[in-house]
């Protein structure tokens, strides 16, 4: 009963981040934007009681991605919608 | 004691909440890096916390993982702002 | 009386996590924000986790069971590398911000924007 | 040779302390044991030119070692005790006066550098912005420049800190 609380702040947060990550024009603030929605849906596995699935989307989502998000970003544009 | 932890890490999921708010108020890029790295921080009291709470010694590996990769993000992240990748 | 110091400790992590967020939330440029997150959530993070290993101290007496020896080493490594990671981040950042042109915004003596004028 | 075997033995030594309280044999079981010993020695060919870049086994020296987290726990904790009291209160009042100033370390080593820099991020209300690899000196952010700092061209990194004479701890136990 009392972990419903937990389970609402942090599927709040996921709904918001995502909700940035489709906002935000900066591709950066995009990216850490997205950084957040990982970090948030590791911690609800975690509270699922699935800490194998934990570390993986904590190893993939939040250390990899970002830095594999920003080479990517770096052979383009800055901005959304930019022409280069 | 177990409703201690509870509360304490209600209370941290609530400052994450607050956290996000600069990460999405902040007006430039690096004010959003400082807040993703407030939350990893964050996050992996949570995680510790929670591990006690739940009474899973193993979680705890989750939040080691957690603290020593969520860095790389913060690295990259920097990397590129500073123009150095 | 252990679990009281054990509370209080949680205590003492609460309040500091807090106010690092109220700093980041407060402060006016990136380098102050920094100062805040910093120092005063790995402070707190530190604070919790001391609590966590009084409470398995705690159990480890009472009990006597080779889990709670577990939690208290694992808490300990989390944390250490949470201080080494937390503080090579905020230099990166802080690095980065300021190659990307952001000066620190009210200050009264900047010497690195002197130096890189220079140049 | 030796730095492969500086490298397996605090492979070695991190293992343990992962695995602590698994078994009989004071705390390990014998299986840990021999799987660490197998994983220490791979671990340490994979990565000993990484581990030990300059080939100086200076940190191995057990004086060094057994000062590190006596460091860590005393003079270090104090200073970020009494920092983090002061920053909390500027949150509160939100009385701020930053400014960064060049700070001449003295250090020698790149381990001295990476250890002031950190205890430097982590203490008296300043953070490490750049570093000058040439002269070994840092750009380091106040978050309240005192008075007599602000008109110096170059401070020395003792006098930022309050109680403790930190560069000289780092420079007992890197250098």
């Amino acid at each position: 009963m009392i972990e419903i609380i937990l389970h609402a702040f942090i599927l709040t947060g996921m709904i918001v981040s995502a909700i940035l990550v489709f906002k935000f024009k900066d591709l950066i603030s995009a990216a850490v934007a997205f950084g957040l929605f990982s970090f948030l849906l590791a911690i609800e596995f975690y509270l699922l009681q699935a800490p194998d699935v934990a570390i993986a989307e904590a190893a993939i989502g939040a250390g990899l991605t970002t830095a594999a998000f920003m080479i990517a970003i770096r052979g383009t544009t800055k901005t959304e919608g930019d022409e280069a | 004691m177990n409703d201690i932890f509870f509360i304490a890490i209600a209370v941290l999921g609530l400052l994450i909440l607050f956290a996000a708010l600069r990460l999405a108020i902040g007006p430039t890029a690096p004010d959003r890096v400082v807040a993703l790295d407030t939350i990893n921080t964050l996050v992996v009291g949570g995680m510790i916390l929670l591990a006690v709470y739940l009474g899973q010694t193993i979680f705890v590996d989750v939040a080691i993982v957690y603290a020593l990769l969520s860095f790389l993000g913060t690295i990259a992240i920097s990397k590129y702002i500073g123009g150095e990748l | 009386m252990i679990q009281t110091a054990a509370m209080i400790c949680l205590g003492i992590g609460i309040l500091f996590n807090t106010l690092g967020v109220i700093g980041i939330l407060r402060f006016p440029d990136v380098y102050t924000r920094l100062h805040a997150e910093t120092k005063m959530t790995t402070f707190g993070t530190i604070f919790l986790a001391l609590g966590v290993i009084i409470y398995a101290g705690w159990m480890l007496s009472g009990t006597n069971d080779s889990q709670y020896l577990t939690l208290a080493i694992h808490t300990a490594i989390a944390v250490i590398a949470l201080a080494f990671t937390n503080a090579t981040g905020s230099h990166a950042i802080a690095r980065a911000a300021h190659r990307s042109g952001q000066l620190p915004d009210p200050s009264v003596v900047d010497r690195l924007a002197e130096v890189k004028s220079r140049d | 040779m030796i730095r492969l075997l500086a490298t397996a033995i605090a492979a070695f030594v991190a293992y343990l302390f992962l695995t602590a309280g698994s078994g009989t044999i004071i705390l390990w079981s014998e299986s840990e044991l021999i799987i660490g010993c197998i994983l220490a020695i791979i671990v340490g060919i994979a990565s000993y030119r990484i581990f030990c870049r300059t080939g100086s086994v200076r940190m191995a020296n057990p004086i060094r070692l057994i000062l590190l987290p006596v460091y860590a726990i005393i003079p270090l904790f104090i200073e970020m005790a009494r920092a983090n009291i002061d920053v909390a209160i500027r949150v509160i009042t939100g009385n701020v006066k930053p400014g960064i100033v060049r700070v001449n370390t003295g250090m020698k080593t790149d381990l001295g550098m990476l250890l002031l820099a950190n205890s430097i991020t982590l203490t008296p209300g300043t953070l490490s912005v750049e570093i000058d690899d040439a002269t070994k000196q840092l750009y380091v952010h106040l978050i309240n420049v005192p008075d007599e700092l602000r008109d110096k061209k170059v401070v020395e990194a003792r006098e930022l800190f309050s109680f403790f004479n930190i560069p000289g701890w780092i420079r007992r136990i890197a250098e």
